[in-house]
């Protein structure tokens, strides 16, 4: 197991550092630049020289990629062009925008669809399944963006349901403690704050659950159908096993070990679904910050921190996934 | 803390008064910003010398109760307003006024220089720069600055007014570090001063940005020197998709949103919101660069393009409501602003047999239009290029767009290295002077239009812009605006496209002002 | 009274848009206490459906069980799903041919063997736990105590075998179905695990059904033989009668085609012609007809019925070898 | 196939009885795994739904020069005349479904959009589906360090969820083109194919069919192109089949976030929901329902397919 | 001996274990074949028996280099087949052919019958003549009981017996002189199994066939073998002539083999005297010291666990044994005794590593 580990590890520093370079070059050859975001449309040809000059771009490009590496290692990814920011400030405020936002979408994703697969898979041919099967096809085929767009013009704006936008709702004196709002208002106390906190929550988890969940469905309906059919299934009940035991001891776990690496699988479409998302409902997170770094003015120091964070989560949840797979299946546990 | 969720229901009715705005500001410190999303909260916590009257671009007294221009045009005298003081307490007075001069002027580093964008562009230059204009600033008495430029700049005493060069507190400055700008990799960090303390005369105080939830608080200065705000607080709520901060404002969690899609607004009308317009401030163009292709050299080419454009159409159909076809390049409030300009009206058949006398048929141009960007005299580049691109090509002038990202590379490809023929770009105005309208475009060679063409253009203007007299300058800028729709025409104008916001029915005193310069002050908002 | 008594089972699988395939056609035999009784025949003449029946563990849909399965004078198939439960794995215990897959890969062995215990002897989990490892014991496994806490793979394939065995035999049934149990092993460990039942079946008293397609396997073990041939019982003697004198040309057949390791070497072996799925449908005669040496004009047009013979057992053929005069 | 042909003790008609019920259906046939699978396919209600979902959409797209009433770039002076910037012409004579924002005809967008989204959609997974193979296929055929690298270059690619690797890459492209969007999401697919073909092959390699042919002495070069890359393509072929839907999604989302396609005279349906319909959504809807739906119509006939496809050639479900 | 076909000579046939942080180190090696030296002679059937996993098919790939041996010698006919390069290895392939197990997973699925015998035809060049090619196929299928119409249908189609009589045909084609058959039966239903081994049988009178056949199937490798080699956990334990081996089996695992193989004859089974070996084979790459089989052997004494036997010819028979007590065992002049079952860990069926997907190895 630590092998495994430490090799996911030592994986993950390299695909890193090969990414950081690889980004860093590909940035420095655009055009554009960092200069040109910096400058807005009053900048003369001096300011771009000062600026030039200012921010060392007229030095050989290894000299600014050693500077940068420098920089890296000791965790400093620079300032945000577009905010000043230091970009480790600004991505630990988004981070747990998303995180929360993920995580909803994921207990959603998981807490309705392993039981709706499970179903399905029980009820196998009959119209539960059917409806299943065709809801989820239409989940996996719709545009999400677009979903999210008609949930919010349906539920916030001929019916004042859900809030239209945003984490929170405007002027609430809410404390941060952690970032997570909803976790932030019941830490403080303040839970009405958190209570609105996750009334602002639904539809944005909703939406960006959907793939996931009809993914999960999907696989989790599946992988019950097979195991249903091994051999082991038939040995609990020549047991004479009852049916809940069956299925709790036997069917679920079993059937859980696809469901977990598609859950895992799962966080890198979350992440793609998050700029969707979090651009639908203005939500502040890390995909309206990698939306903004693009389009708002090349935001190089955010962009080339994001990525990096992007590579890091989905592999360490990968590692997750495969420890937690460990965990269930005796299998995997090596020596 | 105690949760505050009475105070939410409250805010619709009394204290607060919730403003969507379109995205995040920079920082506080004045001088270090340029982009109106910025000085929107620096223009209601600090106050200019000079200011303009609510809902023109006319200007009356800021800070300075009155100003005097010498004969030379090179030495401001500025009489203050007694008893105003700066939120940290401090008095404002004729030393604090000159500080602030001396501050921007003595600015340090290449990396702060690099952020005053406005000042490097009216004050030409640093501290040991031969381009300074800034010679010094005394302080007469306590509440009589005199400011001493090196030579006459047409942009008086309109700069004064500008947001960057608002009057911020010395002593805060200083106890804040207001000059540490430093470099972190590609970008800079600003001082405290500049991000969490930023003390000005304003109306409301700086009250916090909470980043997380994109909302900036200000609180109600009670010792404000002018009116008094109306509200306790105001809250400016970035959201920076526009169809958001509609539903955001149906759903009534916001009073007021600041440029609403043109698309919108008639709807939102009918729904019984305020659609506040903008007087128009802007200018939305047609460049062309004669540079790529000979045949534009030509004056007939040019003016078979601004024949073949159906600008009525355009403003039909495109326009944001309230927008109107440009015929020169400045709005009709600006000095120097010529009724009789030659108008191109459309015209298919002239733009042809011009075309043709030109021996230009068949020309093929490269059409350069921006993607990903939104600007107030600009909403929807794609969609205008499509119109314009359609309309070039029945006058038979083929078109070829090319897209290019606003910020990867639409700039540089057009203002850097030219590689255009045709492209579209516009300006909103700073304060109300010619000289920021075609000066910043015509005043000078520039690569946008092809850089060694029209010398006698750039005389012209430089010497229009140079003219003290104000009698003067008013006939000479408008003999310029004439000779460039008739004579130069370097571009073509599109439409002076005014931006709007939007209120709630109960929000009251929100006076649009054509710089986007509202000031909050005077809102408040009934039951 | 016999233990269990199969009458006239059949099984019908019917998939949608295919025709209904008769697996199990009319099987009847019984197995009387402490007896051990072979259910013989190739690759899909429908043995492992019987013993599936026989358990009510086919599954749910897209099949028709008919017939009865009398055990102890309840009929299996009439009862409801909750009654039947509460016999397996008390009354009737039963082992699978494949006993890695046969056993759940993330249950640890222990609870494997415990949870029958649990469920049909209402021990604790502790109790359970513990006789599991007497019971593992039981059934030689080494070292018992750690093994409970184990899992499924880290055993070798005869281990695996075993700990099946100690799961059915968990409650003492008094019946045990062995579905090729040994199939999947080596000879050398074959050998243990026949041992081994054998030795449980004398001591305990438990009645034994084994299903095998190695004659070998039978002739060592079972007191009476079933012979299966598509889905149909063809033959039935006591093994000695069986094996020494075969009346039904499969039957022969069968025995002469396998190598038999203290016979005389090389030579060619006697062969059935074609390939099991050249059989016709009982109900046109004989299904061994088409591969059959003795087929005769009777054997095709109508049912063969499954009549007794005289030596005891039953036998459905036409034209059956001809007894062997004892010398 | 031997035949009950020695049996002299039987009476003729009774043989040829024994023929006949014996006779299998499959005698003489001659049908490949593959067409096996595929009247497996043809027996699924699924699979043909979605097969005549692409069909349409396909014919349509070759077709839309001759279905659709009008160019669609071209604008309608008559429809433009009353537009106004909050205003889309509806439905008039010649123009069933109106027109867009720019006084275009909208139906014959439509049609030519299945031409433009199915174009982006295929051509992307076919780029990401050729390269992947390639990669995937030298991979797994030449093994060693080779194989190392390419899989440490997935594994990189990999790291970065889909959509974000392609927003990236059109972030990092200097400009965006229809193009750049194509390669975007054609990237995305390639470690995925890469990896897929690879791991089937080294599963072929250690197949008995592959050793058969190697003891054969079939030459190296044979074995790859003949055995190993065939056997391995059909869960390519699935998994592109899959890609498809996911392209044209992704796409899409590219549109929306501004990211797309920037030439709006293109008839895409990512980039008319992603631009117009959203931007014009409450003044007409159907800006966005008519994309929105053909773009989860062909992403549903691709999804629906694919999946077939996956269960037809799955040998456990072969008889 | 200048009639063997093939002589082996001390082949190893090791299997790295690999495992790394990024790059793949050897942490161990599975003994797949360790040490294993014999010769099959022109015109019989060697015939190989052993537990599962001791090693009986890596010894017939190593023998066609299918996998790259260790080291030792296979001399072919004369020929050093291991020191053979690229296209040499490749043309000399035409003389050693082979069958498999799995009928089913050995041929192509996707090829149809014809396709599949060409293949090695081409390979070989010997399809330009296209009419000589025509027959060859043809009397091919019908040495093997295959109707000509059987070379359009893919093998799916076929039943099992009929698959295998495809996969024989496949070897047959380019008439090779050896052919090592891989559990040519084990897959096969007992009524089908006869006939493949007839088939076998008549191949070799008529076309004088070498065989080299490896079962577990002891009865079955009998019947058809004349010389018939025991393995056990990597290496050859005993070999003798088919009936000298039924009749005396020296080595103590042999003896075991011999009486654990179930004989359909109630008569004898209930008389036959078992010896019950306990425990499984241990793992091939955790071989245990000196002799491999002590740790199951009955008759295991101290020098077994410090001292490798070799493979010696015991008598004049020819008959080899690999065991320092063969001779007490056979006048029984060394006692059986009690062996406690040591728990053997499954061997090399590796579990699948995590993410396996990601980390190949
Ligand atoms: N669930 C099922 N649905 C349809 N047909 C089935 C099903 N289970 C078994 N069969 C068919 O029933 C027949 C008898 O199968 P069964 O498993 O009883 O054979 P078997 O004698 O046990 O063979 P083996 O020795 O291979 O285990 C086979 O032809 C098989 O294909
Ligand atoms: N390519 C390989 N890599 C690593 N180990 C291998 C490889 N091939 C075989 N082995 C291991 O070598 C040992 C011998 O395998 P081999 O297949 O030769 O046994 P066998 O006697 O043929 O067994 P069986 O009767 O099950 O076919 C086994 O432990 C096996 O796991
Ligand atoms: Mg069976
Ligand atoms: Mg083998
Ligand atoms: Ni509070």
């Amino acid at each position: 197991m630590l092998r495994v580990v430490s090799r996911r590890l030592v994986q993950l520093v390299i695909t890193l550092i090969a990414l950081m370079t690889l980004v860093f070059f590909w940035l420095r050859s655009l055009p554009g630049g960092p200069v040109d975001a910096l400058l807005g449309e009053r900048a003369t040809p001096q300011t771009r020289e000062t600026l030039t000059r200012a921010l060392g771009y007229d030095q050989p490009i290894w000299v600014q990629y050693s500077r940068f590496l420098k920089n890296v290692v000791t965790g400093n990814f620079g300032n945000s062009i577009r905010t000043g920011e230091p970009v480790a400030d600004v991505i630990s405020r988004s981070f747990p925008a998303t995180i929360e936002l993920a995580v909803a979408a994921m207990i959603i994703a998981v807490g309705l669809g392993i039981p709706l697969g499970y179903l399905a898979a029980r009820h196998r041919g009959r119209l539960l399944d059917n409806v299943t099967i065709i809801v989820t096809l239409i989940g996996i085929s719709i545009p999400i963006f677009f979903l999210g767009y008609l949930l919010k013009d349906w539920l916030t704006q001929d019916i004042h349901f859900f809030p239209p936008s945003g984490r929170i709702s405007t002027g609430t004196d809410n404390t941060d403690v952690t970032g997570f709002f909803v976790l932030d208002g019941l830490l403080t106390r303040e839970l009405d704050a958190s209570a609105d906190a996750l009334w602002h929550l639904v539809l944005p988890a909703i939406t960006l659950a959907t793939i996931p969940l009809a993914i999960i469905v999907r696989i989790t309906r599946a992988s019950v159908l097979d195991v249903l059919d091994e051999d082991y299934i038939r040995t609990a009940d020549a047991k004479g096993l009852r049916n809940t035991t069956i299925r709790k001891r036997h069917v679920l776990r079993n059937a859980l070990l696809p469901v977990v690496t598609t859950v895992g699988l799962q966080t890198g479409a979350l992440l793609a679904g998050a700029v969707l998302t979090e651009k639908v409902y203005n939500w502040g997170g890390l995909g309206t910050l990698i939306t903004d770094s693009i389009s708002g003015g090349r935001d190089y120091p955010v962009l080339q921190a994001l990525i990096l964070l992007a590579a890091a989560v989905f592999i360490v949840v990968n590692l997750l996934v495969d420890l937690s797979y460990a965990f269930i299946d005796p299998r995997v546990r090596v020596q | 803390a105690e949760s505050d969720r009475g105070e939410d229901d409250e805010a619709a009715t009394s204290g607060t008064f919730i403003f969507a705005g379109a995205g995040d500001p920079k920082n506080f410190d004045p001088i270090f910003n340029d982009d109106g999303e910025s000085f929107r909260p620096i223009r209601q916590i600090y106050d200019t010398l000079v200011t303009h009257k609510p809902g023109t671009a006319d200007l009356e007294g800021g800070l300075a109760e009155s100003w005097t221009n010498d004969p030379t045009g090179k030495i401001w005298t500025f009489t203050l307003r007694q008893g105003v003081k700066f939120h940290d307490g401090t008095a404002l007075d004729a030393a604090a006024v000159c500080a602030n001069f001396d501050r921007w002027y003595n600015m340090k580093g290449e990396a702060a220089q690099s952020q005053m964008i406005y000042y490097t562009d009216i004050f030409g230059g640093f501290a040991g720069s031969p381009d300074a204009l800034y010679d010094n600033c005394k302080a007469q008495d306590a509440s009589t600055a005199v400011l001493t430029l090196k030579k006459y700049k047409g942009a008086f005493p309109g700069a004064f007014a500008l947001t960057a060069f608002s009057i911020a507190s010395p002593a805060a400055m200083k106890q804040y570090d207001a000059d540490t700008v430093t470099q972190n990799g590609d970008s800079f960090s600003y001082s405290t001063f500049a991000n969490e303390h930023p003390t000005g005369t304003g109306a409301f105080t700086y009250g916090g940005w909470d980043k997380a939830t994109g909302e900036i608080t200000l609180n109600k200065n009670p010792d404000y020197w002018g009116d008094k705000a109306k509200v306790d607080k105001m809250i400016i709520k970035i959201i920076k998709d526009e169809n958001t901060r509609k539903q955001e404002l149906r759903a009534g969690t916001v009073q007021a949103i600041d440029f609403p899609a043109p698309a919108d607004r008639k709807a939102l009308a009918d729904e019984g919101y305020e659609v506040l317009e903008r007087p128009a401030f802007n200018i939305l163009y047609l460049g062309i660069n004669q540079k790529n292709n000979p045949k534009l050299k030509d004056l007939r080419v040019r003016q078979a393009i601004a024949y073949a454009l159906n600008r009525e159409q355009l403003v039909q159909t495109k326009g944001p409501g309230g927008s109107v076809v440009a015929d020169q390049f400045l709005p009709s409030s600006v000095l120097g602003y010529a009724p009789d300009v030659q108008k191109y009206e459309y015209s298919v058949d002239k733009a042809k047999q011009l075309l043709s006398e030109a021996g230009a048929t068949g020309l093929t141009l490269n059409f350069y239009y921006p993607t990903e960007v939104s600007r107030p005299y600009m909403p929807n580049p794609q969609e205008i290029f499509t119109v314009l691109a359609n309309d070039l090509q029945a006058a038979g002038i083929k078109v070829n767009g090319v897209p290019r990202p606003w910020n990867g590379g639409f700039k540089d490809d057009v203002q850097q290295f030219g590689k255009q023929d045709l492209h579209i770009l516009g300006w909103t105005g700073d304060y109300n002077d010619p000289g920021n309208f075609v000066g910043t475009f015509f005043g000078r060679p520039k690569v946008e239009f092809g850089d060694d063409a029209l010398t006698e253009m750039f005389t012209a203007i430089t010497k229009a812009d140079a003219t003290v007299d104000q009698a003067a300058k008013k006939t000479a800028f408008e003999q310029v605006n004439r000779d460039l729709a008739a004579k130069w025409l370097p571009a073509v104008p599109i439409w002076h496209a005014p931006p709007a916001i939007v209120t709630t029915k109960n929000v009251e005193g929100l006076v649009p002002s054509p710089l986007t310069a509202e000031e909050f002050n005077t809102v408040s908002i009934t039951k | 009274m016999a233990l269990l008594d199969v009458r006239d089972l059949s099984v019908v699988f019917q998939r949608k848009g295919a025709t209904p395939f008769t697996a199990v056609d009319g099987v009847s035999f019984t197995v009387e206490p402490g007896q051990t009784v072979g259910l013989v025949g190739e690759s899909g003449c429908g043995k492992s459906v019987t013993s599936l029946a026989i358990m009510g563990l086919l599954p749910r849909r897209g099949n028709t069980v008919t017939g009865e399965v009398r055990f102890d004078d309840t009929d299996l198939l009439t009862l409801r799903p909750q009654e039947l439960r509460d016999r397996r794995g008390q009354d009737i215990g039963m082992i699978f041919q494949d006993p890695l897959s046969s056993l759940n890969p993330v249950i640890p062995l222990g609870l494997q063997v415990a949870e029958v215990l649990e469920r049909h002897q209402g021990r604790s989990r502790q109790t359970a736990l513990r006789e599991a490892g007497v019971l593992l014991d039981a059934v030689g496994i080494p070292d018992p105590a750690r093994r409970l806490k184990e899992f499924p793979h880290q055993l070798s394939g005869g281990m695996r075998q075993r700990a099946l065995i100690a799961i059915a035999l968990a409650c003492k049934p008094r019946l045990l179905i062995a579905d090729e149990p040994t199939t999947a092993l080596d000879v050398t460990i074959q050998a243990q695990i026949l041992t081994l039942l054998k030795d449980l079946v004398d001591q305990s008293g438990t009645a034994l059904v084994m299903i095998t397609h190695d004659l070998g396997v039978v002739a060592g073990l079972c007191d009476t033989v079933n012979v299966l041939y598509a889905g149909k019982v063809v033959e039935r003697a006591g093994r000695h009668d069986l094996f020494a004198d075969p009346r039904h040309p499969y039957t022969h057949g069968l025995l002469q085609s396998v190598p038999r390791l203290d016979a005389d070497r090389g030579g060619r072996l006697h062969q059935i012609r074609g390939s099991v799925s050249d059989n016709i449908p009982w109900s046109e005669g004989c299904a061994f007809a088409p591969r059959c040496d003795r087929v005769v004009d009777d054997c095709i047009g109508e049912t063969v019925p499954l009549e007794p013979a005289a030596r005891g057992g039953a036998l459905r053929c036409t034209n059956p070898v001809p007894q062997e005069v004892p010398a | 196939m031997t035949r009950p042909g020695g049996i002299t003790t039987l009476a003729d008609h009774k043989r040829r009885r024994i023929d006949e019920l014996t006779a299998r259906t499959s005698e003489g046939g001659g049908v490949s795994l593959i067409r096996d699978a595929g009247r497996r396919l043809l027996r699924d209600p699924a699979a043909i739904v979605g097969a005549v979902i692409i069909l349409l959409f396909l014919i349509i797209a070759i077709f839309a020069p001759l279905v659709a009433p009008h160019d669609p770039v071209q604008r309608f002076p008559e429809l433009t005349k009353d537009l106004t910037v909050d205003s889309v012409p509806g439905a008039s004579a010649g123009h069933p479904l109106g027109s867009d924002p720019l006084g275009r005809d909208f139906a014959s967008r439509m049609i030519y959009g299945a031409r433009q989204t199915l174009f982006v959609g295929v051509l992307a997974t076919l780029i990401g589906l050729l390269f992947g193979v390639l990669l995937g296929a030298i991979a797994g055929a030449v093994g060693g360090w080779v194989d190392v690298l390419i899989m440490r270059i997935t594994d990189v690619m990999l790291a970065l969820p889909s959509l974000l690797l392609a927003i990236t890459l059109v972030a990092l492209a200097s400009e965006s083109t229809q193009w750049t969007v194509i390669i975007a999401v054609a990237v995305v697919n390639v470690p995925i194919f890469a990896r897929l073909l690879r791991g089937s092959m080294l599963a072929q390699r250690e197949s008995d069919h592959v050793l058969a042919a190697r003891a054969l002495g079939v030459r190296r070069r044979h074995i790859v192109t003949r055995h190993m890359l065939p056997n391995s393509l059909t869960a390519v072929i699935v998994q592109a089949t899959l890609t498809f839907a996911v392209a044209i999604l992704d796409a899409a989302a590219l549109s929306f976030l501004g990211l797309g396609d920037p030439d709006i005279n293109r008839a895409e349906w990512g980039l008319m929901l992603g631009v117009d319909g959203v931007r014009y959504f409450e003044v007409r809807p159907e800006l966005a329902y008519f994309p929105a739906l053909a773009i989860i119509l062909v992403a549903l006939g691709f999804t629906l397919l694919g999946e077939s496809m996956r269960e037809a050639l799955d040998p456990k479900n072969r008889r | 001996m200048s009639d063997a076909l093939v002589e082996i000579d001390d082949l190893k046939v090791h299997f790295p274990i690999k495992s790394g942080l990024l790059f793949d180190r050897t942490v161990g090696h599975v003994y797949a074949v360790d040490g294993v030296s014999l010769k099959v002679r022109r015109g019989e059937t060697y015939g190989l028996v052993g537990e599962s996993g001791c090693g009986k098919s890596t010894l017939g790939r190593g023998l066609l280099r299918l996998v790259e041996p260790t080291s030792g010698t296979i001399t072919f006919d004369g020929t050093d087949v291991r020191s053979l390069k690229g296209e040499e290895m490749r043309l000399f392939r035409r003389r050693i052919q082979m069958v498999f197990q799995d009928p089913l997973a050995s041929l192509d699925p996707r090829q149809s019958v014809e396709s599949l015998l060409v293949e090695g035809l081409k390979a070989h060049g010997l399809h330009k003549d296209k009419a000589a090619m025509r027959t060859r196929l043809r009397s091919t299928l019908d040495s093997v009981g295959l109707p000509a119409s059987a070379l359009n249908r893919y093998p799916h189609e076929f039943s099992g017996g009929q698959r295998q009589r495809i996969g024989i045909a496949r070897a047959l084609v380019l008439g090779p002189e050896l052919i090592v058959a891989d559990e040519p039966v084990s897959a096969l239903d007992v009524s089908i199994q006869a006939q493949v081994v007839n088939l076998l049988g008549d191949l070799q009178d008529s076309l004088g066939l070498t065989y080299l056949v490896i079962a577990h199937d002891l009865a079955v490798v009998r019947h058809i073998s004349d010389t018939i080699g025991v393995m056990y956990l990597g290496s050859l334990v005993e070999e003798a002539d088919g009936d000298q081996l039924y009749e005396r089996p020296l080595h103590p695992y042999t003896r075991a083999l011999l009486s654990a193989v179930p004989i359909p004859d109630p008569q004898v089974e209930d008389r036959r005297e078992r010896i019950l070996l306990v425990g499984d084979l241990p793992s091939p790459a955790a071989p245990p010291s000196g002799c491999r089989f002590r740790t199951r052997c009955p008759w295991s004494q101290s020098r077994c666990v410090e001292e490798r036997p070799e493979l010696r010819v015991f008598d004049d028979s020819g008959q080899r044994v690999a065991c320092h007590f063969a001779e007490e065992i056979l006048d029984g002049s060394l006692r059986m005794h009690e062996v406690r079952a040591e728990i053997v860990r499954p061997g090399q069926d590796t579990p699948p590593e995590i993410g396996a997907g990601l980390i190949p190895t």
